[in-house]
């Protein structure tokens, strides 16, 4: 065991996984020389040489186009795209190609690739650097959709996303790689290291792609979330002090339906957080998942909260971000509805 | 015209890039320093595999005026450059084809009766009727599955041609594009890469003068050649004689030798005319001028190496006739059984189970759900 | 009025909007000489000159990147993607610079674009000529998402669409350009010739965006669809004599949520339908808001009938479709539940 | 180096790829064909614009480090060819910058205290608060709206051309990229589309050798330089001496007159280098090598003009000092000014309910519901 951030647990299962494998190789912009602008991939060149651990031109569509060719002749690209918001680019090469590569071939070819993104707001970044476009992902059958809390997780879903025989699209919330950020902005940051989570474990290990972790149990109701909402849901559980059970999905796509069922079918009421734009988000997929699958235990509307309808704003970032008021004021609704 | 050393550089290459590489002189004879090192079979071969190419071609459309298959594309015209350079290539290596390049599969000698159940769609379609007719994919023979978005395998073939340094493997990639798909913005994702990274690929962009509806000229803008795209990023890049087999080949082989000794990409832009419809989906009397066809000046690459064998008196009339009749022969016995399997017309196809399959390497619980669905 | 097949309702409402006002231009692969792949825009260039109806080279991002540009100067382009499933491409143009410019510039530059696209399958078209993503652009802030029916809807969406001070994505079923299609494959095809809908007013009328039309008044259920599916909705509901209220949604964003709530209310009961793959389709927010909005009148929960989570496939077309034994279906599970 | 005339033929401009356009010399003397025809008032202007942008920068970095802003992009080393580019074009013409090019705003005498206003992200923001700082927008000032995500205004920048030419107007668009961002997909759509139209559009790239971490090389692939991607595309290129206030007015002078004359696009390679930090995020010291700057072998833009101005007897010590001072003063009075709105760090920003406005031209039902839901 060894305390880690978020970020040294992602550069460890890089190396792990580097050195179990060494059809695993890393590109990306930034990614080489300089360890990636979020220091994910630090010392990988070093160690791995810059055959397996490189530096990509600006071109997020020639990363990912590349990496499925690499991975058609065999390797296993894991590459970094150096904010989600810079996705785009991408986009075509991971929905149409990546995606569909082993359907459209009848598995004569395959894209076992990962595609690592920085997401979500809280650094003040602006649109463009706040983004979570997790349900761009969501609704493209092919792709395996990942967004990690906390360095526990991520070590463990990096390596199972590495070794998946698929393209996984791998979402960081970059307001988590320091620390376990409770929503309150204006207090100090708690590292890692002072948070369980944080203690990560030497070596080889994978969490299963697809398995949902229930972060805090209770039984008053169910707090359906992901990355950074985690603990403002959980700070917003205690500040209330409601019986919440919050689940970190960990996986998005596949879901883990039973422990969501589960869990609604004991305490009768919902909410979804995330922090993407509200509408079509993967809030409504969860809304009406659980609505389909538990309509009779539910004591209560489903209620979502996430990001408003509108891009990230720079100095408006803190009434944007659900944080734990919004969160907290929402449980209360839920409960006395 | 002048054929430069491997490793000529670039500036000198770059010269090319206005000319146009040929073999075959109006009179069938094989001039200039670019005449590859064929023997007459070899070239029989080639023609041979342009024949069949064409039979195939012919034999589909009728299938679609059949009402037996519900698309098709062919190559009428453009056949001499996936033929010849499937045969200057070697196995191992691998191709990103557009759906234009049947010619690399028949020379590949891929079985006709696996292309004819994918274009069916029918039981025993290796794609398992996922994927529109012409869109193969065929692993064993050097064939990236083909998407139906443009220019998307353009930067693939460079990651592929990348893999294969990395691993200090010498097969090479070679990718495929038309002319009107070059506008697309993957083109230029892959040029970039290859040139960085000075990757092993041939990139070939195939200029059949049309993109649909819409001439050459649009997608090129103002510059004289496509080639020149190449010379943008120091790619050498030679402009070649589509319908002349030989210079196909022997361009693709000078290419392919290049990537093969790490001297890096090269860009081909294949002179060519698309003789017929974009697709069986299109009508091009309403855009195209009466007699473009008669009025190209690069003459039918299979009449070409004909003329050529005839010349060499290695072939005559009479064996032509007898291999066409053998070709055409095949092309019906393959197309019987094919369609003995059924077609997305008639409804006998893969069960709707299939579906689910393939969308991940396991099948996860949300599938598994929904097939149960479509079982009901 | 004029019978009129969708294709020639949209070529008309290109024809008014061109007429009214000479700012408004068109162009994209294949559009100009040819008048498009589906023949949308036949007859405009030779009209209006190749300064106002043109072809385009083929890049999707060039497309929709030129028009952003043209549309700051002060024109209004109104472009075609060839099919749905090439907008990927330009899906960094339209999510971050023509959904973004006028928000981020605080209007100080606004993108009033149309960027039509003929979209969803029934035609045989393989998984990269039948996709329907328009849950794509829901999700996206700043986007004006519409899904046509029929020729008349087509025509006054179209000229509104066109008008909008702000960009709208455009989706046209082209299965249904040229006729109501019931869902039935194997029957002949009905042309619009012979539907109420295709009788098309002539000169010039816009329909307001964010206004769903109720397409069948019923009692015993509210199916929210929109495009094809509307009139798959009305056979099935036709074929098993059930009294269904099909409400055919037009906007997907701006919502109109007054028309949906209002029907559910009513009936209680809610079925949803769309082609596009299940997960994070636009009937998960359509799900979700109906739960938000109507928890405690629903007496059955709300049940989605979508395209399976798979890329569309070629030969199993008709297993993929939800045609109307599988809405069909899915209305008596909502009735008897 | 030889001026060509505004319609010179591409295959000889072409030539001028590889070479470098410059007019000051080592002494501060402008020599060659270059040579703009400036007043002495005129390239005062310049110097000062130029010291302005660097006096705004300097103190805009103190602010960061001060805590009074999230964020800062200077352009240290750069500041000739926004500055210059600005007074070569005209009002009404549009410019579609980066992050990079605040000369062109200075220039342009938009008013500093906005600058600052909108890196504060103050309640005074004229783009209230959405946009991180630098990201400015100003249509009055010919300053089209900067993106966060690279490269997607150069193809705007030509579709705006486009529609300016399509109506007549003889307004002009001028395109700016970095030399990182060049690799970029939407690169390649700008130049097809500018080709292809012959759009009256600047095409500049400004390459300071860096992109964050990655030095140019990667960008660029094996080519010799930036320009060559122009020739590509028979997109007429020249290299200019970005450090050089008199060689960037007169490039650009010289591009927009061809665009205007509708001779078509042009592209400008501007060599200089990025000296400072990427961003106040960055820190080279972990990948750039010491002295670089030193090493450049081109001298600093600001002391070149000033040495010229002093070798024409235009200028001396102490009207410079003068200046310098005149220039600190009115920065640092709009910085106590946009001080006094005040800050995204000290929580004076525009009101949450602002947030809603601009998504759409008229707030919609459900924005409307949300805007409700924060004021609760
Ligand atoms: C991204 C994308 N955009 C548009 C299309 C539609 N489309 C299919 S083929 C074609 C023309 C391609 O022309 P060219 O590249 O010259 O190839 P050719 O058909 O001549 O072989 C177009 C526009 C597509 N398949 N993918
Ligand atoms: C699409 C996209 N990808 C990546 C980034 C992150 N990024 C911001 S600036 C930058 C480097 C750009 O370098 P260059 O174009 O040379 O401009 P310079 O900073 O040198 O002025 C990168 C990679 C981005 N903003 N957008
Ligand atoms: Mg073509
Ligand atoms: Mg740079």
């Amino acid at each position: 065991m060894t305390a880690m951030t978020m970020v040294e647990a992602i550069r460890d299962a890089h190396m792990i996984a580097m050195e179990r494998d060494d059809r695993v190789v890393v590109f990306g912009e930034d990614v080489g020389f300089f360890g990636g602008v979020f220091r994910c991939t630090q010392g990988l060149q070093e160690r791995f040489g810059d055959h397996r651990c490189f530096d990509a031109p600006i071109n997020e569509s020639a990363i990912v186009g590349a990496a499925i060719g690499m991975a058609a002749y065999g390797l296993r690209p894991c590459v970094e795209m150096q904010f989600a918001d810079y996705m785009y680019p991408a986009y075509d090469q991971i929905v149409s190609e990546a995606a569909r590569l082993r359907h459209r071939s009848a598995g004569d070819f395959s894209a076992p690739i990962v595609v690592r993104m920085p997401s979500g707001g809280g650094i003040f970044g602006g649109q463009t650097h706040s983004q979570s476009p997790e349900a761009l992902f969501t609704h493209v059958a092919g792709l395996t959709t990942v967004v990690v809390s906390n360095p526990y997780d991520a070590k463990g879903l990096l390596i199972a996303a590495i070794e998946d025989e698929d393209p996984v699209v791998f979402l960081e919330p970059k307001r988590v790689y320091n620390g376990p950020f409770d929503g309150h902005h204006d207090r100090p940051v708690v590292p890692w290291s002072k948070h369980p989570l944080g203690e990560v474990p030497d070596g080889y290990y994978a969490i299963p792609l697809g398995e949902a972790r229930v972060h805090r149990t209770g039984s008053d109701l169910t707090v359906l979330t992901y990355g950074t909402l985690v603990h403002v849901a959980e700070t917003a559980a205690n500040e209330r002090d409601i019986d919440a059970e919050i689940i970190d999905l960990r996986t998005l796509v596949p879901l883990d339906v039973d422990t969501i069922v589960e869990s609604v079918v004991k305490t009768g009421r919902c909410l979804v957080l995330h922090e993407a734009t509200v509408t079509s988000g993967f809030g409504a997929e969860l809304s009406a998942t659980v609505q389909e699958r538990c309509f009779y235990h539910l004591e209560a509307p489903i209620v979502r909260v996430a990001g408003w309808d509108t891009p990230y704003p720079h100095a408006l970032e803190w009434s944007y971000f659900p944080g734990p008021e919004r969160v907290g004021r929402a449980m209360q609704e839920v409960l006395a509805a | 015209m002048k054929k430069p050393a491997l490793d000529e550089k670039v500036e000198r290459v770059a010269l090319m890039r206005k000319q146009l590489v040929r073999v075959l002189d109006d009179d069938g004879s094989a001039v200039g320093e670019w005449v590859p090192d064929l023997s007459a079979d070899a070239k029989i071969a080639g023609l041979r595999d342009m024949m069949t190419v064409r039979s195939f071609d012919a034999r589909m459309l009728r299938a679609h005026r059949q009402g037996k298959i519900s698309f098709y594309m062919q190559a009428l015209g453009e056949e001499a450059i996936a033929c010849a350079q499937q045969r200057a290539l070697r196995p191992g290596d691998m191709h990103f084809p557009t759906y234009r390049q049947q010619g690399l599969l028949i020379a590949a000698g891929y079985p006709i009766v696996q292309m004819m159940n994918q274009i069916l769609s029918n039981e025993q379609d290796p794609l398992k009727g996922r994927q529109l007719p012409v869109l193969y994919s065929a692993k064993s023979h050097g064939f990236f599955s083909i998407s139906g978005n443009l220019a998307t395998q353009y930067p693939q073939a460079v990651g592929w041609a990348m893999a294969s340094a990395m691993r200090g493997d010498t097969a090479i990639a070679s990718a495929w594009i038309g002319e009107g798909a070059s506008a697309e913005n993957d083109f230029h994702a892959a040029l970039v890469m290859a040139s960085t990274y000075q990757a092993p690929v041939i990139l070939n962009i195939v200029n059949n003068h049309w993109a649909i509806s819409t001439p050459e000229d649009f997608a090129r803008g103002a510059s004289a050649t496509f080639a020149d795209r190449g010379y943008g990023f120091s790619i050498p890049a030679i402009r070649v004689d589509g319908n002349d087999y030989l210079a196909a080949y022997a361009a693709s082989q000078w290419a392919a030798e290049r990537a093969r000794s790490n001297l890096g990409p090269t860009l081909i832009e294949w002179i060519t005319l698309r003789r017929g419809a974009h697709s069986t989906s299109d009508d091009p009397s309403v855009y195209r001028p009466e007699h473009e066809s008669e009025q190209f000046p690069l003459a039918d690459p299979v009449e070409r190496l004909r003329q050529h064998l005839v010349a060499l008196g290695e072939w005559d009339d009479d064996r032509h006739r007898d291999l066409q009749h053998e070709i055409d022969t095949e092309i019906e016995s393959a197309f019987a059984e094919a369609d003995s399997h059924g077609s997305v017309k008639s409804g006998v196809v893969p069960s709707p189970a299939t579906m689910f399959d393939d969308v991940y390497a396991e099948l996860p619980r949300h599938l598994r759900e929904q097939r149960d669905q479509v079982g009901e």
